[in-house]
């Protein structure tokens, strides 16, 4: 009996690679594990990882390759544009897909019995946030969200929330990628005045909107990120003062008191030879795990019986507890709340959810 | 003055151009599925590009209006079916959703409209301008895609279960595969009827030369908007067929200005004044990139453009200007 | 219209005037090559890429301040556009139209996945501490670098300007672009002016990505979005003519902003291209633009 | 004015033509096929052409005459419809056709070259005269035509040849043989003989003499005297756009404001 | 029209002294040959006539001896300098001057400009003001038209201004392909006289022409080319009277 093989697809090139590199430290320290604790019963864990090259259309090329490899389920990854196709279509060969990164709503939402995914959606990041507005008694508040699908999610997610928290959302402007000024719409928020300011980008765009933010003296009592750019530590670092004080939404923090998450952190910062990880690669990470033991349970590589394995899973990893539910309108959904963090002296530090032994926040005004 | 003696065999112009050249290419993807049936995907794209380019050309070779602007085509034949075909979403009008086949149909009547409107306001403009005002107009529609509620904006567009197409399941696969082979099939078709009909050459004496041309009796607006409306048409069924065979797709996989660079350089490569030359640039770009995929790894774009360059460079009439006696052409320069 | 209102509007106003001179900066290039050579380069926005990837290089390497990098940037643009102009370019010789739109999108298409395999997908930005600094003038913030920007162009396309109507060379460029077969006549080593000519656009996307490093971040694909940019900017003030670029830029510049600003910004890209497409379709030769044509 | 019904598909009818003595042909009878009154045209400040007013018959060879940049080309630019006249009238068989455009002046039996002669490159000798053979052929018939005008001008047996490759006296041939094709009833000719070697130029008079014989109206441009005195049955000189002097071609010739302003006084 | 000198006379007149000269050259576009073994020469202070049928390869000649095309096989000199591969930019600095059909004007800009761009090359600069004037002096219709742009005039004005610009560089040979072509009768007439005077200046010319009762009324010697071969060559009063010339080129 040789290895049992897991399918993964992540961008290993194209414009996406940066995150894809996180990923490949996570599966490897997954697999790593996984392999250390005696496989799946005996059998060595083994990941053929497809590259997707940022495209949809070499995604779809990356997914039948794995489907013809035969393997039990497929991990999938980043951009919720490439998932989206690659998890209908896997769906359409009845092969599960576990879903760890990518957060448009609409991928489980409606969903399909095939695909499960373990981390939050795109509503989560912003409910964080605005929770921490409620909390703060913010009346009003601004977005600016990118024309992505993913900041369409979040910002629209935000619109639902505010309504249900009786905050007034003054402003709700997107913009789209190219030479980014965002002057023009800070002078517009500005005149507002809001409590809180949402920013929801991809990571190009965080720090041009801070910087910009500070020159034209918008002043809300809090920046807020929608994750993506503003939890990068290049967004700290690029962006100097102009960083401090905003708060961000992340989905996985070192500070989390989960079991495993330091060991975990050292791992990951192993296998990404020193640098710092994302909470990318703990996804990556806790998606091997997830699969192993989905396997596990159903007693071998057969898809329906892993199908089933995944919808009666209730563990807890390093990234978080993980069960697959329906709610909400969600389908196989992992219900997972985010965390929150705030640039302060020039380093993250956790201030939301309570478990994360919070600091506390600090305003603008 | 020599006038021919009777007895030389008198050259014909009307021809449909090489028949048997379209036969073979045809016969070859006629087989693929029986050979990779393991790597349909691959195959499908790549046979819904080939036929977009050659939809491409009938407007940028035949006419030789470069347009860089397809994308929003192909885009309207994709949105326009998933649109009428899903409950949630179709225009109350319809009085529910709308099969696949009649929803392609509409969409190809609106791509058709749209490219009388568009045509008519911008082939005034000659040259690079209408090039420069197709990347305009796409890029507009895609605002519009992102930015209104009811294309599903940003996050996009799923597909609907549809019903069965003579019985066929349009998710399968082979389905699909054969799907875009008739595609192929019939953008080879139309290329080659334009090529012996008066439209056929009225285009290429507007390409060549508009006054000359209207100095003939040849309207030349007239003329590139039916190029362009005939494209119009075959780009929206090609983007209806892809949107099945994507599934899931939003503004960013299907609007972008590179897809509409990808189905004109694919077109020009292979050689746009020629009737297959787009269909083997497409086939051969595709099969190019999938081969090296693995050595060049992140570099496989490089080799992209380090390959359009070449052909740009010592091709000039395209991959099939290499092969055919009229590419080559005799210059003053040194 | 109460204070706030008024200074809002000339806040808008000033910001798009800033922006709007770095586009005049990267069209004046683009028209400057199409002009000289009717190569429509689609690489334009690569070439800024170049630029931007130069400062930050040596912002990350040797902490080089980014304004100091204009003096590696500048020369390099140049030498690069000297280079691809002598040994690509010319070699496509009377297929120059449709053949340079091609070799231009492979270019860029090498270039900006040349960057990939060196500096990897990520979008990064540099901080320096002055990135944010602005001084008030009349209740009007104004950004310094973005105003560093705008001088710094003022003072590019002044210069471009004496050149091509004072000079001897600045004739000999213009002769070049109407005629190369006659220019050469005339002893006009045409190669080697086209490959200035060449050399001084992409100087020109050079120094434009340089100016704004400081405010903005770079990715290899970067270039992308300001192509198009400078298209509409050649466009609005007619595809070579080069004050009409300067122009162009400007109300480029105002119209998003004030779109943006009073109107939204969702459809900020739209109010460019629509202007875009008013002036091709009622005024082909630009807002400024007039040329001689003959049947 | 009779409005004879004009059929498409067949060759003019020829309307009553005086005989052609020796080798002058005089002006035949019949109601003028083109008119135009008071043609003036002008760019921006310059006026180009100012006040002109002509007719031509069917059969008739009506000679421009002029100085360099005396208005030739715009007033045959204006009559063919690629320039708007500022001024002025222009009708076709009676018909007002002022503003309409090239191409539909071209479907009503208006033919014309340019003075730059400019084949179709990448087409063949051939193909190039299948394209205006098409406005009144279709399919096969439309070929067919195509190569009996070429063997008329003498170009079957390049038939194949790619356009660009012809020599300057056979792209003359050819840019008369794609007006030829339109089947028209009325061609401009705008400098045809002119760079051509006398023998080439010969054979283009004889063509030119065939063709008005056959009943078609011509308008050509020329500087080349002897071709215009012997082709022309009237003929116009035009000076700095306005008109110089008009009638036979003997007489204009003669005319002293003509040698003054254009022959010179040694011309050959 | 004035008929005084044109240019500044290069001093040296030397009869006999060989300027220009090709020797058996073959010449080829892509696969097709169109000029086969062609000898021919200029000497200081001729006007030399060549002349042939369309497409004799006349034009293809003078774009050997100005660099724009490469002969395949042969030799062309100037002063004893091969010109095989030196780009035409460089030839005109040696001075020679190529007026080539079609004019290859500087549409956008003025005629002024265009007389200007003639005088590029740096030793041309001392004289420039004056040429210019003796340009304009020769066509007036010039003056008129100064700030006009090129491809704003009529095909004659622009023969002139191409004519003009190719004097402005001082040139020591003028190769002129068809001077005449479309030229009103009056304006030929003056070319012609121009052309004239340029030899008498002591300028070198070698002249193409379709017109060929006109150039062997103006010129020293003529070559006769057919398809590409040199049939016949000689004084041009000698031609004038050849009954084979008669018969194919001066017509009845
Ligand atoms: N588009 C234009 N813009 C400005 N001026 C023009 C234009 N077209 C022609 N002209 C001017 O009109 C005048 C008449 O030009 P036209 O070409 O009709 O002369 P022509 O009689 O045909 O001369 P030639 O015999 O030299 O061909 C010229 O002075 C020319 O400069
Ligand atoms: N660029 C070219 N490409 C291919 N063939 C050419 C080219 N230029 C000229 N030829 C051919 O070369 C031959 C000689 O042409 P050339 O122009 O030298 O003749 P010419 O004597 O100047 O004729 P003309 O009196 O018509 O000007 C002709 O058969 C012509 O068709
Ligand atoms: C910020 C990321 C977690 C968002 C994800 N890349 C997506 O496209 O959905
Ligand atoms: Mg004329
Ligand atoms: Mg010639």
């Amino acid at each position: 009996q040789g290895t049992i093989k897991i399918g993964a697809i992540t961008s290993v090139t194209g414009r996406f690679a940066e995150f894809g590199k996180m990923q490949l430290a996570g599966f490897k320290v997954g697999v790593a594990e996984v392999n250390r604790r005696g496989g799946i019963g005996g059998r060595k864990v083994e990941l053929i990882i497809e590259d997707n090259a940022s495209d949809v259309n070499k995604g779809l090329a990356a997914a039948e390759r794995l489907v013809n490899a035969g393997v039990p389920l497929v991990i999938n990854e980043y951009s919720s544009s490439l998932v989206k196709a690659q998890a209908q279509y896997l769906a359409r060969q009845r092969v599960p897909n576990l879903v760890i990164t990518s957060s448009g709503d609409d991928i489980t939402k409606p969903g399909s019995d095939y695909i499960f995914r373990l981390n939050q959606p795109a509503t989560e990041y912003a409910r964080v946030i605005l929770n921490i507005f409620r909390d703060k008694k913010f009346k009003t508040m601004a977005v600016i969200a990118g024309t992505g699908a993913f900041e369409k999610s979040v910002a629209d997610a935000a619109q639902v929330i505010a309504k249900e928290y009786g905050i007034n959302i003054v402003e709700d402007q997107r913009y789209d990628k190219g030479l980014t000024d965002f002057r023009p719409v800070l002078n517009r928020i500005k005149a507002k005045n809001p409590d809180g300011l949402l920013m929801v980008s991809y990571a190009e765009d965080s720090v041009a909107l801070m910087r910009q933010a500070r020159e034209v003296g918008v002043k809300p009592r809090l920046f807020a990120g929608g994750a993506a750019g503003f939890a990068l530590p290049e967004f700290v670092k690029d962006s100097g003062t102009a960083a401090e004080n905003v708060i961000t939404a992340t989905a996985w923090i070192p500070q989390l008191r989960y079991s495993g998450v330091q060991k975990l952190n050292v791992e990951l910062v192993k296998a990404l030879g020193g640098a710092e990880p994302s909470y990318h690669a703990a996804q990556a990470y806790a998606g091997v795990i997830v699969a192993a033991e989905a396997i596990r349970r159903a007693g071998g590589t057969d898809r329906e019986k892993v199908k089933v394995a995944l919808n009666g899973l209730n563990m807890q990893t390093a990234f978080g507890p993980v069960q697959f539910k329906d709610y909400d309108g969600f389908r196989n959904q992992n219900p997972l709340v985010m965390v929150a963090q705030q640039v302060q002296g020039g380093k993250f530090v956790p201030i939301y959810p309570k478990s994360v032994i919070p600091k506390a926040i600090k305003f603008e005004r | 003055m020599t006038a021919a003696p009777m007895s030389l065999p008198r050259p014909r112009a009307l021809t449909f151009g090489n028949v048997w050249l379209s036969a073979v290419i045809l016969a070859v993807l006629f087989i693929y599925p029986f050979v990779f049936g393991k790597t349909m995907n691959f195959g499908i794209s790549t046979l819904l590009f080939a036929g977009l380019a050659m939809s491409w050309n009938i407007l940028g070779g035949w006419a030789g209006q470069t347009s860089l602007g397809h994308a929003a085509l192909l885009g309207i034949g994709a949105y326009t079916m998933t649109l009428l075909a899903t409950p949630e979403r179709v225009p109350a009008f319809f009085g529910g959703p709308v099969a696949p086949w009649w929803g392609t149909l509409i969409g190809m009547v609106l791509a058709v409209a749209l490219a009388a409107v568009w045509g008519g306001l911008t082939f005034r403009l000659r040259g690079s301008y209408f090039t420069l005002s197709t990347i305009a107009v796409a890029l507009v529609i895609r605002l519009v895609a992102i930015n209104s509620e009811w294309t599903g904006g940003s996050e996009g567009l799923f597909m609907p279960e549809l019903p069965r197409f003579f019985g066929l399941d349009l998710f399968d696969r082979r389905v699909e595969y054969w799907l875009a082979f008739a595609f192929v099939v019939l953008t080879l078709l139309v290329t080659h009827l334009i090529r012996r009909s008066r439209l056929g050459y009225a285009l290429q004496a507007v390409r060549e030369d508009e006054d000359g041309a209207r100095a003939l009796g040849i309207d030349p607006t007239r003329m590139k908007l039916i190029a362009f409306m005939i494209s119009a048409a075959l780009t929206a069924l090609g983007g209806s067929l892809y949107a099945i065979y994507l599934q899931a797709f939003e503004p960013h996989t299907l609007l972008e200005l590179p897809i509409s660079v990808q189905i004109a350089l694919m077109a020009i490569i292979g050689g746009r004044t020629s009737i297959q030359g787009p269909l083997i640039g497409a086939v051969l770009l595709a099969t190019f990139g999938e081969v090296f995929r693995n050595i060049f790894s992140s570099a496989n774009l490089l080799i992209y453009g380090v390959l359009i360059l070449l052909v740009t460079l010592f091709a000039p009439n395209g991959l099939m200007g290499l092969f055919s006696r009229g590419g080559q052409k005799l210059g003053t320069a040194r | 219209m109460d204070q706030a209102a008024v200074t809002a509007f000339f806040q808008t106003l000033v910001q798009g005037l800033l922006t709007g001179g770095l586009y005049a900066l990267i069209g004046t290039g683009l028209s400057l090559i199409f002009g000289v050579m009717k190569v429509i380069n689609f690489a334009h926005g690569d070439f800024l890429a170049i630029g931007m990837f130069i400062t930050l290089a040596l912002f990350k390497t040797l902490n080089i301040d980014p304004y100091l990098s204009l003096l590696v940037a500048a020369p390099a643009g140049f030498a690069l556009g000297y280079i691809i102009q002598r040994f690509v370019l010319r070699r496509l010789g009377d297929r120059l139209g449709e053949g340079s739109m091609l070799a231009t999108l492979g270019l860029g298409l090498i270039i900006s996945n040349t960057l990939l395999l060196g500096f990897g997908a990520q979008p990064q930005s540099i901080n320096v501490p002055y990135a944010t600094n602005t001084f008030a003038f009349a209740g009007v913030q104004v950004s310094i670098p973005l105003l560093i920007a705008g001088l710094g162009t003022l003072a590019v396309i002044a210069g471009l300007n004496l050149l091509l109507y004072r000079t001897e060379l600045g004739r000999a460029i213009r002769a070049t672009a109407q005629n190369p077969l006659g220019a050469e006549l005339q002893g006009v080593k045409t190669a080697n002016i086209q490959a200035i000519v060449f050399g001084m656009g992409v100087a020109f996307a050079a120094i434009a990505g340089v100016l704004l490093m400081p405010l903005l971040y770079a990715f290899p694909t970067v270039g992308e979005n300001y192509t198009t940019k400078a298209f509409i900017v050649t466009v609005l003030g007619g595809l070579g003519n080069l004050p009409g670029a300067v122009v162009g830029g400007l109300v480029l510049g105002v119209i998003e902003s004030l779109g943006a600003f009073y109107v939204s910004n969702n459809y900020r890209d739209a109010y460019g291209l629509v202007a875009f497409l008013l002036v091709l379709l009622l005024r082909p030769e630009g807002l400024f633009g007039k040329t001689v044509k003959r049947v | 004015m009779t409005r004879e019904p004009v059929t498409d598909q067949h060759q003019p009818v020829l309307p009553e033509l005086t005989t052609f003595p020796g080798e002058v042909i005089h002006a035949p009878k019949g109601p003028p096929l083109l008119v135009a009154e008071g043609i003036t045209v002008r760019f921006g400040g310059v006026t180009a052409v100012k006040d002109i007013s002509l007719a031509v018959r069917p059969g008739e060879i009506l000679g421009l005459i002029g100085p360099n940049g005396a208005g030739k080309t715009t007033l045959f630019n204006a009559l063919t419809g690629f320039v708007r006249p500022s001024q002025g009238r222009v009708t076709f068989d009676g018909r007002d056709i002022t503003t309409l455009q090239p191409q539909a002046r071209a479907r009503m039996g208006m033919a014309r070259t340019f003075q730059v002669e400019r084949p179709f490159e990448d087409l063949s000798v051939l193909e190039n005269v299948l394209v205006a053979a098409f406005l009144k052929h279709r399919g096969r018939a439309a070929e067919d035509h195509a190569y009996v005008v070429l063997e008329r001008v003498g170009l079957a047996d390049r038939a194949a040849q790619p356009a660009s490759q012809l020599n300057l006296a056979r792209r003359r041939r050819l840019e008369l043989a794609k007006a030829l094709a339109l089947e028209p009833r009325l061609l401009f000719l705008d400098e045809s003989i002119a760079g051509l070697n006398p023998p080439a130029q010969q054979e283009m008079v004889a063509l030119i003499r065939e063709l008005a014989r056959s009943g078609l109206g011509i308008v050509m441009v020329e500087h080349i005297m002897h071709v215009i005195m012997s082709l022309s049955d009237h003929v116009i000189c035009m000076a700095f756009g306005e008109l110089l002097a008009e009638g036979d071609p003997h007489v204009v010739a003669a005319h002293p404001d003509v040698i003054r302003a254009y022959l010179g006084d040694d011309h050959d | 029209m004035t008929e005084q000198s044109v240019m500044p006379a290069r001093p040296g007149f030397v009869a006999g002294d060989r300027v220009l000269e090709a020797s058996n050259i073959d010449v080829a576009y892509g696969e097709v040959q169109v000029v086969f073994g062609v000898s021919l020469h200029v000497d200081k202070g001729e006007l030399v006539g060549l002349v042939g049928g369309n497409g004799s390869g006349k034009s293809t000649i003078l774009r050997v001896l100005s660099g724009m095309l490469r002969a395949r096989a042969g030799t062309a000199t100037y002063r004893g300098q091969n010109l095989n591969g030196v780009p035409p930019h460089r030839i005109t600095d040696m001075g020679v001057a190529h007026v080539p059909m079609g004019r290859q004007l500087f549409g956008q800009m003025t005629v002024e400009e265009n007389l200007l761009m003639g005088a590029y090359l740096p030793r041309t600069k001392a004289n420039r003001a004056a040429n210019l004037q003796k340009v304009y002096d020769f066509f007036p219709r010039l003056t008129e038209k100064r700030l006009t742009p090129a491809a704003a005039l009529s095909g004659g004005e622009q023969q002139m201004v191409a004519i003009g610009r190719a004097l402005m560089s001082e040139p020591e040979v003028l190769l002129m392909d068809e001077p005449s072509l479309g030229l009103a009768p009056l304006v030929v007439s003056e070319v012609m006289r121009v052309i004239g005077s340029l030899r008498e200046l002591g300028l070198t010319v070698l002249l193409v022409e379709q017109n060929v009762r006109q150039v062997l009324r103006v010129t020293d010697r003529t070559y006769v080319l057919e398809l590409g071969q040199l049939v016949k060559e000689g004084p041009s009063r000698d031609l004038m009277g050849d009954p084979d010339i008669i018969k194919a080129y001066l017509g009845v």
